[in-house]
């Protein structure tokens, strides 16, 4: 075997052989296979990524691909994914979840990892519902809706996702939808190759609780204009055609989150306000040296 | 001793110099601070002990008190005891003395402020009466110059030296001043650490490699300290959005392989309960340090407490066999900290290293610590994956298998925060649970059988048995001592790993106790409820549980063991 | 009986339909449902059992099984015991039996599909088989064709009756089938609710006026219950952005004086721990509901587990006196619903109660049940308020003080999460900490005092007693009733609040017992540990401990209770 | 007594008997006086407002003024101060918290009480530190900057609050600093008088654990145009001058949050997937209805 044959990986290579708990014709099932297709043509080997996530239907991804994974709990795949990825930068990490847990429970995360710029794949399935609970509101069902929790219609404007993943830092902010599985590859190629924090919010409708999404399809528009490196400029177009517009929005170079590390001290230490410690590790330091 | 005034007197630095230098001229100390509410200024009091023997904690009478005025004084009025005899040592024109000042107390005026202004340093006289000070307690000069050129650096250090020396040789003129300390000539370079340094210092030395936490009192200058050395060391540490975060990031961190730790307190410990189920179910070391402050809810942050037991013990939901340790000294701060890493490692288990703010918040002068970090830094056993195979950390064959991602072809796994198999894969089927479940909890049976987690002190074969966890800990090593001075034998029990339990240890050592009395922090009697449910214990059992806000005062549980105070104490809790 | 067949196929409508029509004739049941992983499709089945008296679990053995297909069965199979003649009925055309059928079962197979066909309902045949199912059991077609009015609306009922009649109409002509059961003429409109809904039902009755919630198996049916039913009552409901949200808006909801509500289950629960501390702290009323499921962590969300006990007790940092009850029966979960919102209100302290998934599931026929809310459903008690000075909720003269804002001039109180003096000003004082600490920890003495909360059944004089809490509550009741009819005696006692303790109350109960069996689903015997911890115990106890995942069957528990099964079982925990 | 006479009430009526256990110089001391003048000049009475906090320096507020006060958990203001909203709409409620318990640890419940609309004011004293745990690193704290937890400088851009507060959604969005008590008065009171989600951002600068943010003071600018409707046009002008640009940016008018309440019941309610507790609930009304 030599490495020719290695990268020749095909796409359901990357599958793993545990069945999917979906419904059949589950939105997800796209998402599967573009990130599959996405993997291929980065000819990514299984241990160079880690897929994390959170709980939810879409969240279940870890298990179907090969390679490392972590399945979460519910809200928390980024602070995990931000762990991972300060002490293996080696590594790319993708992190899938629904829209619960990345702007419901886990807005706060969201938020703080676009603003950091850390270096990881958002990849967020978004089918506007709480699916594995079984047809509850979420952050993005749209106004009026009814649901399992608001059998008398949603009264709470939907959120927009890519609006805050602007305000908040992102540098790689997309839109797609799963069924058309090749585009979305490509912009998840283009995703997990950025980096910094890239978002691709894809519309994963849910067959089972939000039947009316099959809709979507005909509704949305494709954005095919260049990334612009203009905040405003991205926002502005991320909110064309009521949210429906797919895309690459905006895309920025800025440095990516290492955490506090040696690498990023540029300011001298500052005076300890107590010496114990520097004391005792200095004399430590002195002490394994003359070991 | 203790030194009190309202802040931005400098009582802080004054305390640090104090034993900073006692520490350089061979002494052991301890010295403890007090804050009020408010974040600067406010009253502030520290207190310091230096002698020819470690201490834990302070004596219940004081030979000597500073004072730099008198305002929010009565807030320590109930700390300040005086002995027979003690000094008041006081500025001289602060006016009358308040009527909380016991009679016996010898009282000397000094004049701080004159002399500060006479070399120009006005409001802030803490370096002259540093200098005094050194000289009436017989601290040298040398080491008290070499410590302030360590704090000020060669630039800053002139003015201060000048201060130094006005209030040294003016103590030196007034001549009757001269109580000197046993000066103990030692080649020792002791440490002086505080609990929470101590902790910091064992995870450097474990080799932690990751840190993620969330800023609270009293455990942040944990991370204060990490985050001066962590990086240098190759670390990387983060200050989370919040404590969610900061506990996940950790397990992502440790997932990838490295020794991750965060630390935090109540409210934070609270906050990370759900994590703290997901590092055992998904079987990823962790280390979580919980340096407790008096609750409920936000509580008192400055002051120190035991009330957090329960909670390192039964807190996530489900069945979550977890380890906790405690430190009962700075001493034990450091090395718990590094078992608690190989622990978390050895058994792939969330450790709870539960300290508290008497512990985290004292600086203690010690003798050097040897620590030893585990060999195998990195929680990924390479070696013990054979390519192709993968090992997940759920198998029970895997007892050594990669805990994390190795990076290696073939050694794929998924960390699962459901039920499943010993492969990772969900599977919510009775059998798998069952199975699973009695692998997480049996899986500690080794440790719950280590022996050496129980510290004894004092008398093997006393009828009376005085037990305790945590900084109370030193108290009863102490108290123990106390009592014998008295003639009454006691026999003194620490706890140092509080779950998974040891009752047959605590059996062993317990045998010809009569009568067990439980000292603790705890309004709720915590650690006397948690004895009681996982101990065989003796018939009768006394709870000295009171709350926390004070520790404890060795005389304060002597006088607890004669029978008359235990029985009205107990009686709440019995 | 058990219905079983894949996802889609209608079975937990079968169900429903089957158990509605049995109430609707007068009958008394119990269903219950199993689902797989699957979202949608995936393993499913309801299990049924109806009869002449009330009943609370599955029975050892079941009398009749309906398989739609065999997909996944094997999933069931430990759940599949059939009594001896037990008849298995399954579509004809599905092949070979599995290999794990008992050969004991009569085997019935019937052509549910041709049936199916013939009226056009192709893959969808549970309406048909409903029709049959009626005519075996004897369930008559007047109510049975009200159950389907009142399910698919005037409208679509005509295709559902058609479908219906067939299946009767075969089941009739096939002749020989006709197992009647019992048909009890009565009045009593008899109510058709699972624990959930029994859950939203108490609190609409006790005048909940807010709920926040965030959604989670099993605990959801409770929020989209109140959703359809609060806001038309004036109540106001709210879908929070996470758990630590859902806790605290209803803090806010009830420091304003309404009685508020959040619902959760075990993931959760362990996120509000940080916010049931700040209820305590600022004796803020509060129910939050926790219907268990597997755990540790994300666990297993659709299955039974009894292991939040200590978090309930224990969880959040510091001391945390709050109150913990635990419903054992459908009928319990309502009445201890308005008593949880008494409690709160008149202690002014969170409430905890304690569910779990075989209770918040099944579906129960039970007789209808009085539920008296408090007559003050606002907590504001103005009257109590003189004008002008603050009574506040901390202050031990207030006992009636108002526990939230009343909106009148000179009530003016802020509610607090530092330690706080009478009057809720912060104070870090002992003084004030250690006479907070108490009063909030002896104020629930009264609630401690109060009798009734021990249930007991069978035999008050036995020497064995079989103790337990929540859904194994009534596996106990059926448990002792099993072994008293074969000759066995044994004390059954039913824990209903779990915290505070009762000691004294149960020393009383146990008066006779030599040996005490105790009954629960957690792998770790928390309810075992718990009372050890503050209960006085018989010399002799047994955990029978075992994990959820399965609820215990009555026969599982009286094998235990002979000498040589509880040994084995018992000696992990001993 | 009459009305008039009572409604004459002083600023410093406002203030309670507590004393603040904030430094001398610390900025929030102009956010109480900002209070006390903007309750006067609205004229409010004591029991008709309700201040809710966090914990931190600025959390402190509610035990110095006058009135109902909720000091909460750590983050957790704005949950407290929702539920409380949308049982007792009639009073007005005032969130008093600092960036970090805004941004840093409630985030997540800033983005979506803005999503919602949610009617309170919403006031955060930004001293772009962690003051009351005395000097670590906030979501404001400038990129570079040594605090206690960045001894090697931070690496993390600050956030850009009132961008997050509008593209989450908030109604009312304004800027403004502790030294100006009486423009930040007349802004607090306009944002009270809101209806829906007002937040307004002030710098309130730390004496004692950033002391160089005195000279903000001479950086911040005053922008005096009216608010815009136009959601990209007031991010513009938000951003303008390095987020140092004083006043109140945008506002628009937004059926407020009421949660799911019998008020905004338009749709039908959809048949319930369970007849039972429906059934019951009707049994009992009739009996009720009976007695
Ligand atoms: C702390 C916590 N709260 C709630 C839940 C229950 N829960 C599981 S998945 C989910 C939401 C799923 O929605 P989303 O994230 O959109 O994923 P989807 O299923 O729609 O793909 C919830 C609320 C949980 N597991 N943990
Ligand atoms: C859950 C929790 N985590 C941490 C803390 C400790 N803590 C108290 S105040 C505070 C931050 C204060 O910063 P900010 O909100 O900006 O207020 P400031 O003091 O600067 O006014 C923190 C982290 C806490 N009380 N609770
Ligand atoms: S419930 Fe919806 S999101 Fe979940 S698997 Fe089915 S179709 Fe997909
Ligand atoms: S520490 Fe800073 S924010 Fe806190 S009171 Fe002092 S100056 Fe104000
Ligand atoms: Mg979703
Ligand atoms: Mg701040």
């Amino acid at each position: 075997m030599n490495k020719r044959i290695v990268s020749a990986r095909q796409a359901k290579d990357y599958l793993s052989t545990l069945k999917p708990i979906w419904c059949p014709g589950c939105g997800d099932f796209g998402v599967l296979n573009a990130l599959t297709m996405a993997f291929a043509r980065l000819a990514l080997k299984p241990e160079q990524y880690v897929i994390v996530s959170g709980i939810g239907c879409s969240s279940r991804m870890p298990g179907y691909l090969q390679g490392y994974g972590f399945h979460g709990i519910h809200g928390r795949a980024l602070p995990v994914a931000t762990g991972l990825k300060l002490v293996r930068s080696d590594l790319d990490v993708i992190v899938t979840i629904g829209d619960g847990d990345a702007y419901g429970i886990g807005g706060n995360h969201f938020l703080h990892a676009a603003r950091r710029n850390v270096d990881v794949t958002c990849v967020v399935m978004d089918n506007r519902i709480y699916a594995m609970t079984k047809g509850q509101l979420s952050p993005t069902t749209p106004l009026g809706d009814v649901t399992a929790t608001t059998q008398g219609g949603s009264v709470e404007p939907p959120l927009r996702p890519l609006l805050l993943a602007l305000a908040a830092g992102a540098t790689f902010v997309a839109r797609a939808c799963s069924w058309e599985p090749k585009r979305l590859a490509t912009l998840l190629a283009q995703g997990i190759r950025h980096r910094g924090f890239a978002v691709i919010e894809v519309l994963s409708p849910c067959v089972t609780f939000r039947p009316e999404d099959r809709t979507l399809r005909e509704r949305v528009v494709w954005h095919d204009r260049e990334p612009t490196h203009d905040l405003l400029e991205a926002m502005q177009a991320a909110l064309e055609g009521d949210g429906l517009t797919l895309g690459l929005f905006y895309q920025v170079g800025r440095p990516v989150f290492c955490g506090e590390s040696e690498v990023h001290r540029e300011v001298p230490m500052p005076k300890s306000p107590r010496r114990g410690l520097d004391a005792v590790l200095a004399a430590l330091g002195e002490s394994a040296a003359q070991d | 001793m203790a030194v009190f005034g309202s802040g931005g007197r400098g009582v802080m630095l004054l305390g640090d110099l104090l034993i900073e230098t006692a520490a350089a001229c061979g002494l052991y100390g301890l010295l403890t601070r007090t804050y009020g509410p408010e974040v600067r200024g406010g009253e502030s009091a520290c207190f310091l002990r230096l002698g020819s023997r470690p201490f834990e904690m302070m004596p219940d009478a004081l030979d000597l008190v500073v004072a730099f005025d008198w305002s929010n004084g009565e807030h320590f009025q109930q700390e300040l005891q005086f002995k027979p005899n003690g000094w008041l040592i006081y500025e001289e024109t602060v006016g009358d003395l308040p009527h909380w000042i016991p009679p016996e107390a010898v009282r000397c005026p000094v004049p701080w402020k004159r002399l500060a202004d006479e070399i120009g340093f006005g409001a802030r006289p803490n370096l002259v009466v540093f200098g005094a000070l050194c000289r009436l307690l017989g601290l040298e000069d040398e080491p008290a110059r070499a410590v302030m050129t360590a704090r000020f650096g060669e630039r800053d250090v002139e003015l201060a030296l000048r201060a130094f020396e006005h209030g040294a040789a003016w103590a030196q003129q007034a001549g009757k001043w001269g109580r000197r300390l046993p000066a103990v000539a030692t080649d020792v370079r002791r440490w002086v650490l505080t609990g929470n340094e101590a902790i910091a210092l064992g995870a450097l030395q474990a080799g932690c490699g990751f840190f993620s936490g969330y800023p609270i009192t009293p455990a942040t200058d944990i991370m204060e300290a990490l985050s001066r050395h962590l990086p240098e060391r190759g670390g990387v540490l983060v200050q989370a959005e919040d404590e969610l975060a900061a506990i996940n990031m950790a397990i992502g961190a440790s997932f990838a392989g490295k020794r991750a730790m965060t630390a935090t307190s109540g409210p934070g410990f609270s906050l990370m309960a759900e994590g703290l189920g997901l590092a055992l179910m998904a079987e990823v070391p962790l280390v979580v340090v919980d340096v407790q402050r008096v609750g409920p809810s936000t509580g008192i942050a400055t002051k120190t407490e035991q009330a957090d037991l329960w909670a390192a013990v039964a807190s996530s939901h489900g069945d979550n066999p977890r380890v906790v340790l405690a430190p009962s000294s700075v001493r034990g701060c450091a090395e718990l900290t590094v078992r608690a890493f190989d622990i978390a490692g050895a058994y792939r288990v969330p450790v709870v290293l539960l300290s508290d703010q008497f512990l985290g918040g004292r600086v203690e002068i010690l003798d050097p610590i040897p620590l030893e970090g585990m060999d195998r830094c990195e929680q990924t056993a390479d070696e013990h994956m054979e390519a192709g195979r993968r090992v997940h950390p759920s198998d029970p064959g895997g007892a050594d298998a990669p805990t994390a991602l190795s990076g290696r072809p073939g050694g794929d796994c998924v960390a699962e925060s459901l039920e499943h198999d010993s492969s990772g894969r969900p599977d919510s089927s009775f059998r798998t649970h069952q199975f699973q479940a009695r692998r997480r909890r049996e899986k500690l049976q080794a440790l719950a059988g280590e022996e050496g987690w129980i510290e004894c002190c004092g008398d093997a074969s006393a009828s009376v048995a005085l037990i305790a966890w945590g900084s109370t800990g030193g108290v009863v090593r102490e108290a123990v001592r106390a009592a014998e001075a008295q003639g009454t034998k006691v026999k003194g029990i620490i706890l140092h790993l509080l779950f998974p339990a040891q009752p047959e240890q605590l059996e062993r050592i317990l045998q010809g106790a009569e009568v067990l009395y439980v000292a603790e922090l705890s309004s709720m009697a915590q650690f006397f409820y948690y004895l009681r449910a996982f101990y065989r214990l003796p018939s009768r059992v006394v709870s000295l549980a009171r709350p926390g806000g004070i520790p404890y005062r060795a005389g304060e549980l002597v006088e607890a063991l004669t029978a008359t105070g235990a029985a009205i104490r107990g009686a709440q809790h019995e």
